[in-house]
C-alpha cells in the first residue's frame, strides 16, 4: 500500500489547481458558486484566486483547492500495451524471421471522415518519426498504408484481398465521441463478416488509450508519442502467440 | 514601407513572372471549362435554393435533371434550364424552387424564346449582382462608422461546436471578448460532399455545416454584437472543398466577409480532382472579389503536413501560385489573405529569429495582402501552459510583422476544439502581447547581415529554385509527380473529376459574364 | 433553483481543468493515478492529456475532466462586505457631518512581521489607488497609517490613545495562516482588555475574504480590488448605526 | 560591446561622478565606524559560533558580555576579547565557544599579552581567510570543469518552504528542472532580528532562517546534485537587514555563491537605521568580494513599491549607487549583481518597449556586472494564464538584452509561494523562450531616434537631474527628507541604530585589516 496525494509544496498537502467556466455572470456570488462546486468535489478547502466575465451570461474561474483524497499507487494499472521494452526494427525483422518465418502483412488507414494523415503515416511511411523508421522500411514486413479518409468496409475489404495479418485503424477526431462509433463498427463490420479472428486488430491517435481499445473489441490500443517499433513489436508476438496455439 | 530584409526585388519580382507562367496553361484549361458546382452556384445566383425530401438541394436536382437527359446538355450551362422554366412557368423563383423541390423536372419544358430568357437571365443578374453590391456597401458603412475600433492585425476566433445556435453562443461570447473576425470552422468532410445542405443545422463533428441559412443566423447575430460593441464583426466560412464556388455565391448573398479559398488546398489535402478544383477556385474568386471578400488561402496546411523549418518555401511558392490566381480571378491584393503559419518545432535553437524572418518577408513581398497568420498548432501538446507560451510568442511575431488577419492560438489546440474560456484566454494573451508592444513594428531593426536576414534570402532563393522546376515540369505534372505537399495527385484521378464539364461552343452564363464584366476581366 | 455546471463549449458539460504534482516518477503509472483521483473527486470521465517528470519522486499532471455536481445558483450567498454600491468620497463626507455630526478617527496597520505596506496605503494614503483616493484625503476623516511589522498590542494601543472608531488591519501574507492567528490574536487582545465594542475593526488583504473575517470577530473583511470607498462607506455606515441603538 | 542605445559617454561618467561625490561622505562615516554585527562577524571568522540554551548565538554573548561592562569597551573591538579568552585558557575554538554557551564570559579575563593575542589573531585570521579562498577555489574549479553548461542568463529559483530539509527536495527538483542558481528565501522579518539563529530550522514564514548549518545542509545537498546535473549549481541567500555582516561570514565559511546584498535596502524598505546599513554594508561587502560572492542588489524594491514607469530613475539612481558603494567595498564589477525588475503595468502601450529599453540601458551602462533581472510580481493576479504571459514576455527581454541572473517568475505570484510545480513550468518557459530566441541580441538593432532609444535617453537625464539634487542635499539629509522610495528615514531613527559602535582609537580588528590588504583597500 503506498497512498499518493497531489503536492503543492510539503507532502501530503493535498494542493491542486483548477480553471472552468461558469454559465453565470461575473461576481462575488458566481465566485461563491464556484468555491462551492470546488468543495462539492470533495476538496477540503478552495480559494478562487481569479475571475473573470466571458460574456454576459459566461464567466471564468481559477481556484486553488486543497484535497483530502487520495489513491493506492500500488493498486495502479498502467494503461500501457505492454510492460516490456520494444524491440528495434532489427530485432523485429529477426524474430519474424525466426519465429514466424514469412513476410507479415500489415494494413493500416486513418478511418471514417478522419483525414488526419499525419499520425498513421509517423508509423507506416518509410521515413518514420522522430529518428523511428515507419512499418515500409522494415524488410520482413509488407505494409500497406490506405491514408485518411477510408471507410471501415473498404479497409477491411483490401486487407482480406491482401491476406493482411494486421490492421492499424488511426483515429485522431474524438469530438462526440466519433472514434467510439468508428472503431465499433469497425470492429461489428469484421465479426459480421466472421473475420474478426484473422487479423490482429490495433488501433491508435493521440487520445487513443490501450483499455479504450481492447474494451471496443481490438487488440491493442497506442497513443500519443508511439512509434513504430512498439507497433511492430506488438504484432510480430501477438502472431506468434496465435500461431503456438 | 521600409525594407527591413533587403530583399532584392529583381527576384521578387522574377518568381512573381514564375508564378505567371506557370499558372498560364491553367488559365487556359480554366476558361474552357465549367463544373457541376460552378452551374449550381449560377443557379443559386439567379435563386435556385431549397431542397427535396431527401435533402438534395435544388440546385443539384437541376443539374442532375439537365445530366440525366445528356451528360452532354451542361456544355450549355444549367442557367439557360433553369430560366426557361421560370420564363414558360411564369413561376416567381420561390414558386419554382418549390416546385423543382417537390419533383418537377425542369427538364420537362422544351427550350423557349431566347429573347426572353436572356431578358429574364439579365433581370435575376441584376437582381443578384445588386444584392451583393448592397451587401458589399454595408459592409463598407459599417467599417467606416466603427473605424479604427477593430485590433491590428484583426484577431480572428473559430467556433466549432457543430451546432450553429450553440455556435451563435460561442460566437457572441467570442466578439464581447475582444474577435474581430468569426469563423464558423465546417464539419468535418464538408469538403468533399459534392453539394450544400440546407437549412438550419445542429449536428457536425469538430464544426457546423455551411448551409445559407446557417450563414444567415450567424451574419444575424454578429450584426447585433457590432452595434454593442461599436465594432464591425468579420464573418468567415469555407469556400473550399467540392463545392467552393456555390458556397463563394451563398456567402456573397449573406454577407460573409472572408472566404477559406485556396487554388490548390483541396487537390493537395483532400484529393479533390485537380482540373475541378482549378476551375471551381477560379469562378468562387470571382464571386469573391465582386463581393468584396476577403479570402485566406491555405499555406499553413504545409507546415502541418511537412517540416515548418525545412518547408518553409513551399509557403512562399504558394503564395506566389495564390496570388497569381487570384489577380487572374479579378481579385485584388487587398483582398488576399495570403496564408502562412507559425508552426515551427518549438525546440529548435532561434527558431523564434526564423519564424519573424518568415513573417516579415511575407509583409515585405506581399505588402498589401491582409496576410493571414495561423497559430502554432502542430508542435502543440496537453501541456497547456507551454502551449500558451508558444502563442505568446505567436502573438508577438504577429505584431511585430504587421501581419493582417490573426488567428488566435487555443492552449488546448491538442486537446479538443476550442472551450470557452480558451478563447477568451486566447485573447487576454494576444490584446496584452500587442499593446504592450504597439509600435515594436516601427522601432526595431535587423541586423544586414543577421541570421534574420540572412534566412529570408536563403528561403526566397529556394523558392525561386522550386517554382523554376515547376515551371520546367508544367503544373499538372509537377502536382501528379508529387512536387508540392509530398503528395502525387494522378490528373484524373480524386473526387469529383466526374463533375468537370466542357464549355460547348454555346455555354451560356450571363452571370460569369457579368461577374467578368464587373471584375473587368473581359478581354 | 437556477441549478449550473461548468460550461466547456455545451451547456452542463461539466468541462473542468485540473493540473497538479504526485510525489511519484512519471510514466503510464502515475498518469493512471492521476487519472483515478480525479475519478476520486467525482468526476464522470477524465483525460490526463500532459505528464512531466519534474523530478526521479516527482510528476506533473495536466487533466481535463467531467463533472455532474452543480451548485443552485440561487442559494449562493455572495461574500462581500455589502451588497449596496459604495459612496463616494464626497458622499461619505457628507454622510458623516449629516448622521455622525464629528471627525470620524481611523487607525490602520498591517500587523506582525508582515512587511506588506503597498495594499494598506492603497486604502489610506492622501494619493489612494486607481485613482480613488485614499482615506486621508477625507475631509471629516482623521486617518493614521502606522505602517507595516505592527504589533498588535501597539495598533491597540495607539487606537485607544487617539479616541478612534475603526481600527484598519492589513494582512497579507497568509502561508502557514499566519494571518488567522494574527487576526485572532488582535480580537482576542482587544476582548481581553474589554475593548472590542469601542472600535469597528476592519480587516482586509488579498486573500481575506469577508466571511473569514467576521468569522475571526471582525466586522468586516475586504479581499482584492478594494477602494477606500468601500471601507469609509461600510465604517461610517456602521457608527451610524451604532449611534441609532 | 556594440551599442544600440548611443547613450552619451560624457553622461554616463557624470553620473558616476556624482555617486562618487555622493558616498563620499557617507565613506568617510563608515571609516570612523563598526557596529555589533560588524563585530559579530569578526568573531564569527575567528571562529565563535553556537548558541545557548536560550538560542543566543555565541556571538551574540561575547560583545553582550562586552558591553555589559562597559558600553565604550565595543570602540576597541570584540575581536581582542575573544582572542584573548583562547590565549588565556589555552581552549580550543570549540571548546571556547561550549564554554561561553554555557555562560562563561569572556570579560572575567583581564586582557593579557598583547604579542600573544595578536599572534593567536593572525593564525585565525589565516585559518578562516584560507578557508574562504579554498571555497573560492573549489568554486572555480567546478565552474572550470562545468563550463558551458549553465544557462545564459543563469536561471535563478527560489525554495521558500520554512523547512530546511524540505526546501532541499524542493531545491534538488528545481535543479533537476534546470535551474543555475537556487535561493533559499529567509523567513518574514528575519531582516529585524539582531542575531543569526543557530542550527538547523524546520519553522520559518514564507522562508526558511538563515543559519550558518542550514547553509551547509543546502550546499552539501547542491553539490550532490552538481555532480549529477554537471552543472555547477550556485546558492543563495540573504546578507541583508540587521545581520549583514555576520551572515556574508557565515555565506564564505559555506561556499554560497550569491548574496542578496543592497547597501540601502534595509534603510529604505525595512526601517533599519540609515548609519547602522551604511557601516554594515560595508563589512559584509568586503567579505563578499574577499569570498568572490556575487551580491544581488534590491533595486526592484523601488518598483514594487512605487510606479515602475514613473520611477525608473531611481533604479538606475540606485545602480550607481549600489556599483560606487561596492567598488568602495573592494567588490568588482563581475561580482555586481545590480538589480532591476520588469514591473510595469502590462496595460501600458508600449510597456514591453520601454522594460525592453530600460534592460537594455543596465546592459549598456553596467556591461560586465552580472545584472540581476526580476519578474513581474506588483501585477501578477489570479489570472494564472495572463501571468505566464507576463512571464514570457520578460524571458524574452531578459535574453533580448543579455541579462546576467534571471529570476524566474512564477504563475502563481499572487497566489502564494512557489509549488514545485510552478518552478517546473518557469523553467520550461524560459528554456522555451531563450533557446528559441539564443541570437536575438546579435541581431536585432533598434531604431536611432525610435521610442526604446528615446526612453532610455530620458531615464538616464531624470537619474542625472536626481543624483545632482541628492549631491547637493547630502546622502544622509535625502534618505531623512524621503527623496528615495517615496520613504522618510530619520538619521536616528530605523532599527539597530543602538547597535552602532564608534571605532575608538585602539579598535583592534585584524580580520578587517586583512580584508583589505586582499582587497587592495589599504590606503
Ligand atoms: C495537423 C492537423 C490537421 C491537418 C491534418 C493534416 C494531415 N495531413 O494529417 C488538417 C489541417 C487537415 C486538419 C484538419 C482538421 N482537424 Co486537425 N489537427 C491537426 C493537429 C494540429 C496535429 C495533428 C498531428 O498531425 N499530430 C502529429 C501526429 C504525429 O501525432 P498523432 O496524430 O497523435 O499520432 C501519433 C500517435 O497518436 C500515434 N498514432 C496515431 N495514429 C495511429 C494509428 C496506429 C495504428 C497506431 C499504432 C498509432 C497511431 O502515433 C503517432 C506518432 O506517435 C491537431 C492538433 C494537435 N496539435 O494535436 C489538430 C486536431 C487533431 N484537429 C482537430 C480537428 C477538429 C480538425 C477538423 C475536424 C477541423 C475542421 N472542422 O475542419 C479538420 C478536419 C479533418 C478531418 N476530416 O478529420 C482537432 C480534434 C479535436 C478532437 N479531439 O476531436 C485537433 C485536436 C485540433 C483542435 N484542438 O481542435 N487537422
Ligand atoms: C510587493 C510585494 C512585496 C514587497 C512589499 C513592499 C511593500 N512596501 O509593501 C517586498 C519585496 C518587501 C515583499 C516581501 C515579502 N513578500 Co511579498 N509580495 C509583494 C507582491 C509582489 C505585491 C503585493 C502588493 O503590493 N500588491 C498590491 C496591493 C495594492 O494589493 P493588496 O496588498 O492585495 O491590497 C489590496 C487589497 O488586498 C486590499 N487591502 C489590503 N490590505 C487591506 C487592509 C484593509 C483594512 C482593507 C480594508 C483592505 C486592504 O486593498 C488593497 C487595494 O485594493 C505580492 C505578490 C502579488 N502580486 O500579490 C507578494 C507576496 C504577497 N509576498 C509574499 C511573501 C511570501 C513575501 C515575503 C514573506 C518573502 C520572504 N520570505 O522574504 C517577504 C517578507 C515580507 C514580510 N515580512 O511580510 C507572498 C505571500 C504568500 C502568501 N500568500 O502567504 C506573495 C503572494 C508572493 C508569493 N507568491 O510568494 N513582498
Ligand atoms: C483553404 C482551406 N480550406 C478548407 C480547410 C478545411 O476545411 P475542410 O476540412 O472542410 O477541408 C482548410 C483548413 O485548413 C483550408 O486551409
Ligand atoms: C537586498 C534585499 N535584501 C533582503 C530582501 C528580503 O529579505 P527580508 O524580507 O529578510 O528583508 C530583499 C527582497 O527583496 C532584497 O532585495
Amino acid at each position: 500500500m503506498h497512498v499518493i496525494r497531489p503536492y503543492g509544496d510539503t507532502m501530503d498537502d493535498g494542493k491542486v489547481q483548477l480553471s472552468f467556466t461558469l454559465p453565470v455572470s461575473d461576481g462575488a456570488r458566481g465566485r461563491e458558486a464556484a468555491r462551492k462546486l470546488v468543495l462539492s468535489w470533495g476538496f477540503k478547502d478552495c480559494e478562487v484566486v481569479h475571475s473573470a466575465p466571458l460574456s454576459d451570461e459566461f464567466s471564468f474561474y481559477v481556484a486553488y483547492g486543497k484535497t483530502e483524497s487520495s489513491v493506492d499507487y500500488d493498486a495502479m494499472v498502467a494503461d500501457q500495451a505492454s510492460a516490456d521494452a520494444s524491440m528495434t526494427m532489427d530485432e523485429v525483422n529477426e524474430y519474424i524471421r525466426r519465429e514466424i518465418g514469412r513476410k507479415v502483412v500489415v494494413v493500416g488507414a486513418c478511418t471514417g471522415f478522419d483525414a488526419h494523415t499525419v499520425g498513421i503515416d509517423a508509423i507506416m511511411n518509410m521515413k518514420g518519426y522522430n529518428h523511428h523508421y515507419g512499418l515500409e522500411r522494415y524488410s520482413d514486413l509488407e505494409a500497406y498504408n490506405l491514408g485518411a479518409q477510408v471507410p471501415n468496409e473498404k479497409l477491411i475489404e483490401f486487407s482480406a484481398k491482401v491476406n493482411a495479418d494486421a490492421i492499424l485503424v488511426s483515429q485522431v477526431v474524438t469530438q462526440k465521441e466519433t472514434h467510439v462509433h468508428n472503431m465499433t463498427e469497425f470492429i461489428e463490420l469484421l465479426e459480421a463478416k466472421g473475420l474478426r479472428d484473422r487479423f490482429v486488430c490495433v488501433a491508435g491517435g493521440p487520445r487513443i488509450g490501450n483499455k479504450l481499445a481492447v474494451e471496443l473489441g481490438f487488440d491493442v490500443g497506442f497513443g500519443r508519442g508511439t512509434y513504430a517499433d512498439d507497433v511492430a513489436t506488438f504484432i510480430v508476438k501477438k502472431l506468434a502467440e496465435k500461431k503456438r496455439l | 514601407m521600409r525594407t527591413k530584409l533587403h530583399l532584392p526585388k529583381d527576384r521578387v519580382d522574377y518568381a512573381r513572372q514564375l508564378a505567371r507562367k506557370i499558372s498560364a496553361p491553367v488559365a487556359d484549361f480554366m476558361d474552357r471549362h465549367s463544373s457541376v458546382t460552378v452551374e449550381r452556384a449560377t443557379l443559386r445566383l439567379a435563386g435556385a435554393d431549397g431542397a427535396n425530401a431527401d435533402g438534395i438541394p435544388v440546385p443539384n436536382l437541376v443539374v442532375d435533371q439537365i445530366r440525366a437527359v445528356d451528360p452532354v446538355l451542361l456544355e450549355d450551362g444549367a442557367t439557360i434550364r433553369y430560366v426557361n422554366a421560370l420564363v414558360k412557368s411564369g413561376d416567381s423563383v420561390e414558386a419554382l424552387n418549390v416546385r423543382i423541390a417537390d419533383g418537377f423536372n425542369v427538364m420537362s419544358l422544351p427550350l423557349g424564346d431566347r429573347a426572353a430568357i436572356e431578358e429574364k437571365a439579365a433581370e435575376l443578374v441584376l437582381s443578384s449582382s445588386s444584392r451583393i453590391k448592397d451587401n458589399r456597401a454595408h459592409r463598407d458603412r459599417k467599417l467606416e462608422e466603427f473605424r479604427d475600433r477593430n485590433h491590428k492585425p484583426l484577431l480572428y476566433l473559430i467556433v466549432a461546436t457543430g451546432n450553429i445556435y450553440e455556435d451563435v453562443k460561442q460566437a457572441k461570447a467570442a466578439a464581447e471578448q475582444g474577435a474581430d473576425v468569426i469563423a464558423v470552422i465546417r464539419t468535418t468532410a464538408q469538403s468533399l460532399l459534392d453539394y450544400v445542405p440546407f437549412g438550419p443545422t445542429t449536428e457536425g463533428f469538430g464544426g457546423t455545416y455551411a448551409t445559407q441559412e446557417n450563414f444567415r443566423i450567424m451574419r444575424a447575430a454578429l450584426d447585433e454584437v457590432c452595434e454593442k460593441e461599436k465594432r464591425y464583426i468579420l464573418l468567415t466560412n469555407y469556400a473550399s472543398g467540392l463545392c467552393m464556388p456555390e458556397i463563394a455565391a451563398m456567402g456573397a448573398l449573406e454577407r460573409l466577409d472572408m472566404m477559406l479559398n485556396d487554388s490548390m488546398y483541396g487537390i493537395l489535402f483532400r484529393d479533390i480532382n485537380m482540373y475541378r478544383t482549378f476551375v471551381d477556385q477560379k469562378f468562387s474568386r470571382m464571386i469573391n472579389a465582386h463581393a468584396g471578400i476577403i479570402i485566406n488561402t491555405g499555406e499553413d496546411n504545409y507546415l502541418t503536413t511537412s517540416d515548418a523549418f525545412e518547408k518553409a518555401f513551399t509557403v512562399l511558392a504558394s503564395q506566389f501560385l495564390n496570388e497569381e490566381f487570384g489577380f487572374r480571378a479579378g481579385l485584388p491584393a487587398k483582398l488576399q489573405g495570403l496564408g502562412h503559419a507559425f508552426e515551427m518545432d518549438p525546440t529548435i535553437k532561434n527558431g523564434f529569429l526564423y519564424e519573424l524572418s518568415q513573417a516579415q518577408m511575407a509583409r515585405e513581398i506581399f505588402p498589401e495582402h491582409p496576410l493571414k497568420y495561423m497559430p502554432p498548432t502542430k508542435f502543440m501538446s496537453g501541456d497547456v501552459f507551454k502551449g500558451l507560451a508558444m502563442n505568446t510568442l505567436f502573438n508577438f511575431v504577429s505584431k511585430a510583422t504587421n501581419q493582417g488577419i490573426h488567428l488566435l492560438g487555443m492552449l488546448t489546440e491538442a486537446v479538443h476544439t476550442p472551450f470557452m474560456m480558451d478563447r477568451y484566454l486566447a485573447v487576454e494573451n494576444a490584446t496584452y502581447v500587442m499593446n504592450s508592444m504597439e509600435d515594436f513594428y516601427d522601432d526595431v531593426e535587423f541586423r544586414k547581415d543577421g541570421i534574420i536576414v540572412r534566412r529570408a534570402h536563403d528561403v526566397l532563393d529556394q523558392t525561386i529554385s522550386f517554382l523554376e522546376e515547376v515551371e520546367a515540369i508544367g503544373m499538372f505534372d509537377s502536382i501528379e509527380r508529387g512536387l508540392f505537399a509530398e503528395v502525387k495527385r494522378p490528373k484524373d484521378g480524386g473526387k469529383g473529376f466526374e463533375g468537370l464539364v466542357n464549355k460547348g461552343p454555346d455555354y451560356y452564363n450571363p452571370f460569369e459574364e457579368n461577374l467578368k464584366r464587373e471584375l473587368g476581366l473581359v478581354k
